[in-house]
């Protein structure tokens, strides 16, 4: 399932005086099964971005579409419901929603509420629990005596009990510790390689997006200024820090590296790994001698 | 998306009404509510609403906007004035249609009682209108110091309520983020019955009161570690300035009272 | 009783005890010595024998795992819990409730959530908070609230209320009401964790030239790496124990152990590492990615 | 020394802080926590006002009931155009949460009946209070029975949403 936003406009309080133009013209395109990562400073639109992916917000101009769905200022949408189910959001601090007397019942709330059987949901709980890095004997504790990671994981669990075909996550690990960040991060990536999910990431950190996207969206004061591939975007770091942005250590490391030794490295290096290896080759090939 | 609504009543212009001590205002508009009731017949109404039309002017705050946020109560007002022109029976019939009669005292008491509902509104929202919600605290706060000798928390009750304004938007814009976190769980806020309807709002409650409660916690700490202990021995920030003014609008208000007591019938 | 009155009402912040104090100068700023904590109705310890000092105008980071006893540690210092076991000064002060006023107008604190320190209805009011608690004159007051506004770069900001501020405004609002007590110590807990990037730097920096401006002692808590790396010492906890303490190079030697406490490695390490793996020819740990490129340049490339 | 987390103060602080962001909960529950009913033409829209307060006063007891009910909805009445109602609500609402606390400290039984009982109680209070400021200011015996139906559906549905969360919020509190 695709996602496309076509010249999508956004006002909070339309039609007040305390109107603000959050979006303009806003286009691109999610496709399936790709990891897409939404970069840019603080309040230049990336929440307000993405709760159009599911119809929480409606454009004020444009239009979005949601396999096959058109969701517009114009046309008043029944049944969100369904694209809700398609496209599920892990909203910043998503412990912040838990309410239900147990873990396994909060996570079953989001696919009854669609419609699934309390078996069928109860399964769902189950099978998540473990893949979110917790045990089982989680379920039947209430989630307020959990710690702040583990909260945050019943919660993921949560949205990933939808199934949705869509996946999007809006700064996931802000406040945890580095081991947490990286649990959670590659558990992502694992689901998106599994089972092909379309993921979208709204990140601070340069480094998640350049290690885990297949494609970037920058945004700036409420439009979309670069877009393109990780590699292709980070070889541009002027650019990114006219947006307020920087380049992942890796690629400053290269910078700096090729700005005092002369030579250039075949392309950007994404990981540490890759960095190392296309030095070593710098090194046989030539730049040894 | 609403956020910056809330403090939408208080319109931050420049004008000797906005610029007098709130401690004036809030004298000026309990002694008013207690003048209105002292009209009763043509003459002192005309003289109170006169009066209040210059407050208006005073306040250079638009008319049309003043009686646009008075929708609220407009139809209310209106009802009474209906229900006051049929219900009283009172001098000379004017208007007999079928069974309904409207006597001369009706119209009179309706259009009356009206007004002063009207006016008295109308007063307490430029009170509002006219002065931030912080100096509106601190008004309080400095008018009520008497009440301390009677063991009354003055300055516990204004930081208090000063701390409750602070968060008023903080508080909105997590209800809309809890509200949108449950929707994208498939939560549905407007449709079902009754019952349904009801129940869906305990997944946004609980969240939101315990994220209250946790702020609580985190906020008297930081407080505490500020150096909060209680009322005593804290000096003020904001200092509140009592000018000729401020005396002139207070015995502005008494004159009315006089002119109104002589004339009312 | 009311010590805060004598000393409180400070004429510019040197009152009679600094001054007796500067006798003792030499000995660290505060001092730890076994101290133990339990929250009530706990089974374990939250602090477990915790010995340490800080030495005046030292930048010391304090890292661990989520849960490792950081903030309860933090809380401590400010005089927000008292230990069960163990001795505590403080700017020469032992931690006692008779001074427990007295410790906090000389260690003030920042904490995580910018929103959920932040009292006053606007900025100015804020910043004027503490020193209103500590009951410092109007006059002082009016100007010590401009002054720290000044330092933090907020002074445009005056009446602004909080919700138009953004997350790193406002912790530097947050800073600028502790400086306004002229404190010795400053104490930050995660303050930047949940800032963007830029707001994170806008933090750090103002910091860190209060701390070279007026010589004080900077505490700062975090999960952020590449931060504590720029502090003079670390101090690794570990469920509520030291469990290491030296400086960032020396810490970062830890490499391996690092991860297994729930910590990462800095960049420049594990470079260093893949690199070394790669028939590079790196000596020890480097720090800065300047260090590494350099040496990288100069003993692989340049022959 | 023992006992060495809260100090006097802190406790005082803290109690400080929770009535006012009651104040705060209970003014944006009345103007934003909305449910439509089905029925009732465009008076169907029940404002959920009274849910903190009733909260406050299980939870917390009388006297945090009490401060956020008056202070709370009198401040809405202000901000909202209503300004002529404040002084009766403060009056009327914040003795519906002093005495809604009060029932629920002090009479003893299955929690669910007291608090209905507390609900029944502030309910009554609600409606004969505006019944009476009404006629003040409206100065007609009659008009104000219009506003009986939606006072009592309030407090209902308040009750019926609080009732069952109460006893779980009081637990949840008492572990974080
Ligand atoms: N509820 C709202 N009402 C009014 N304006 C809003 C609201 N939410 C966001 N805005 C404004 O819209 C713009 C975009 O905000 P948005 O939250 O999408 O930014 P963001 O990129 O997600 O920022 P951050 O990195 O801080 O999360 C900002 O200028 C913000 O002030
Ligand atoms: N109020 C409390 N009551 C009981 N136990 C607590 C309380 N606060 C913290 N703890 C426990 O004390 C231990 C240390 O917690 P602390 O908050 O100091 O950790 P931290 O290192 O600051 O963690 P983080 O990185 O998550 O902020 C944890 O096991 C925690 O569960
Ligand atoms: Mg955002
Ligand atoms: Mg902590």
């Amino acid at each position: 399932m695709d996602i496309q936003l076509q010249e999508v406009e956004y006002r909070y309080a339309a039609g007040t005086p305390f109107e603000r133009l959050a979006l303009k013209d806003v286009s691109f395109t999610i496709p399936e099964g790709r990891f897409v990562a939404i970069i840019g400073h603080t309040g230049s639109g990336k929440s307000t971005i993405i709760q159009h992916l599911n119809a929480l917000l409606r454009p004020t101009k444009g239009k979005v579409v949601i396999g096959g769905r058109v969701v517009s200022a114009d046309k008043k949408e029944k049944n969100l419901k369904e694209i809700r189910k398609k496209v599920g959001i892990v909203f910043q601090f998503p412990e912040h929603q838990l309410f239900e007397e147990t873990v396994e019942k909060d996570i079953m709330y989001g696919p009854m509420n669609f419609g699934v059987s309390e078996e069928e949901a109860r399964d769902r709980a189950r099978g998540l629990i473990e893949k979110v890095g917790l045990p089982d004997s989680v379920l039947e504790k209430s989630p307020f005596d959990l710690s702040g990671g583990q909260m945050r994981r019943v919660a993921i669990a949560g949205v990933l009990a939808m199934e949705p075909d869509v996946l999007v996550l809006d700064e996931p690990t802000a406040g945890l510790d580095p081991r947490g960040r990286k649990e959670i991060m590659d558990m992502f990536y694992a689901l998106h390689k599994e089972k092909g999910l379309s993921t979208v990431l709204v990140t601070h950190s340069m480094e998640d997006a350049a290690f885990y996207a297949d494609d970037m969206v920058v945004m700036h004061k409420g439009s979309v200024c670069m877009q393109g591939t990780p590699r292709e975007l980070f070889s541009r770091p002027e650019e990114l820090a006219s947006y307020g942005l920087s380049v992942p250590e890796v690629i400053r490391f290269q910078q700096k590296f090729e700005e005092l030794s002369g030579m250039k490295l075949a392309r950007p290096c994404l990981t540490i790994e890759e960095l190392a290896e296309e030095l070593s080759r710098l090194r046989d090939w030539g730049g040894g001698s | 998306m609403m956020e910056k609504m809330i403090f939408g009543r208080y319109l931050p212009l420049e004008s000797p009404i906005h610029q007098l001590d709130p401690r004036a205002k809030l004298l000026f508009t309990f002694g008013f509510v207690v003048v209105v009731f002292l009209a009763n017949n043509v003459v002192t109404y005309a003289t109170l609403a006169a009066f209040t039309l210059m407050l208006v002017y005073l306040s250079k705050i638009n008319l049309r906007f003043l009686l646009s946020g008075l929708k609220p109560v407009i139809w209310l007002i209106a009802f009474t004035f209906l229900l006051h022109i049929f219900l009283t029976r009172e001098g000379d019939v004017l208007v007999k249609v079928g069974f309904l009669e409207i006597y001369e005292g009706g119209l009179r008491q309706g259009f009356f009682i009206s007004l002063r509902f009207l006016l008295l509104i109308l007063v307490t929202s430029l009170l509002t209108l006219t002065t931030s919600p912080i100096s509106i605290t601190d008004g309080l706060e400095t008018l009520l110091q008497p009440f301390k000798k009677l063991k009354l928390p003055v300055h516990e009750l204004a930081l208090m309520m000063s701390i409750s304004l602070r968060f008023i938007p903080t508080l909105m814009d997590e209800t809309d983020k809890i509200i949108k976190a449950q929707a994208a769980r498939g939560a549905d806020f407007s449709s079902g019955p009754i019952k349904e309807r009801v129940k869906a709002v305990v997944p946004l409650l609980i969240p939101l009161f315990v994220s209250a409660f946790k702020r609580a916690e985190e906020l008297a700490i930081a407080m505490e570690a500020r150096g909060y202990r209680g009322g005593e021995g804290r000096t003020k920030y904001r200092l509140l300035h009592w000018r000729w003014k401020d005396t002139v609008a207070v015995c502005l208000l008494l004159l009315l009272a006089v002119v109104l007591w002589r004339l009312r019938s | 009783m009311r010590a805060f009155f004598v000393y409180g009402t400070l004429s510019e912040g040197i009152t009679l005890r600094d001054e007796e104090r500067g006798k003792f100068m030499k000995e660290p700023i505060i001092s730890i010595r076994h101290v133990y904590f339990r929250y009530p109705e706990q089974q374990s310890d939250a602090l477990h024998d915790i010995s340490l000092d800080v030495a005046q105008g030292e930048w010391l980071a304090i890292v661990g795992h989520n849960g490792s006893g950081k903030s309860t540690l933090a809380k401590m210092l400010n005089g927000l819990h008292y230990p069960r076991e163990g001795e505590v000064m403080i700017s020469g002060f032992p931690l006692k409730e008779e001074y427990v006023w007295e410790i906090r107008r000389r260690l003030g604190m920042v904490f995580q959530n910018p929103d959920n320190q932040f009292v006053g209805t606007t900025v100015q009011d804020d910043v004027a908070f503490g020193l209103e608690n500590n009951g410092v004159p109007h006059d002082i007051m009016v100007r010590r609230v401009e002054e720290s506004l000044q330092r933090v770069g907020m002074l445009d900001f005056l009446n602004q209320e909080p919700h138009h501020l953004s997350g790193g405004q406002k912790q530097r609002v947050a800073i600028a009401g502790v400086i306004a007590l002229q404190p010795d110590i400053i104490l930050l807990d995660e303050a930047t964790s949940m800032l963007d990037p830029l707001g994170r730097e806008e933090v750090l920096s103002t910091v860190r030239e209060l701390k070279e401006e007026q010589k004080l002692t900077v505490i700062s808590i975090t999960h952020d790496l590449e931060e504590a790396a720029r502090a003079d010492r670390i101090i690794v906890l570990n469920q509520g124990s030291v469990y290491h303490e030296g400086t960032p190079d020396d810490i970062f030697q830890m490499n391996k152990e690092l991860i297994q406490l729930g910590l990462d490695v800095p960049f420049p390490i594990k470079l260093g590492e893949a690199l070394r793996r790669q028939g590079f020819d790196i000596q020890g740990g480097h720090l800065t990615e300047e260090e590494l490129v350099r040496e990288l340049w100069t003993s692989n490339f340049k022959k | 020394m023992d006992s060495t987390v809260s100090t006097a103060t802190s406790r005082k602080t803290k109690t400080l802080v929770i009535h006012a962001l009651f104040i705060t909960l209970t003014l944006v529950a009345t103007m934003f926590i909305n449910i439509r009913l089905p029925i009732m033409g465009n008076g169907g829209l029940i404002h959920l006002g009274n849910v903190p307060l009733l909260i406050a006063a299980f939870v917390y007891g009388k006297k945090a009931g009490a401060i956020a009910g008056a202070f709370g909805m009198a401040f809405f009445d202000i901000i909202s155009g209503w300004a002529a109602w404040a002084p009766f609500t403060f009056i009327i609402v914040g003795a519906m949460g002093y005495l809604a606390g009060l029932i629920a400290e002090k009479i003893p039984g299955k929690r669910v009946l007291v608090y209905a009982l507390a609900v029944a109680v502030a309910l009554i209070i609600k409606v004969v209070g505006y019944y009476f400021t009404e006629v003040i200011l409206y100065s007609n015996w009659i008009l104000p029975f219009g506003s009986i139906p939606g006072n009592v559906m309030q407090v209902l549905i308040a009750g019926i949403i609080v009732i069952p969360i109460a006893g779980r919020l009081k637990d949840i509190i008492g572990r974080i």
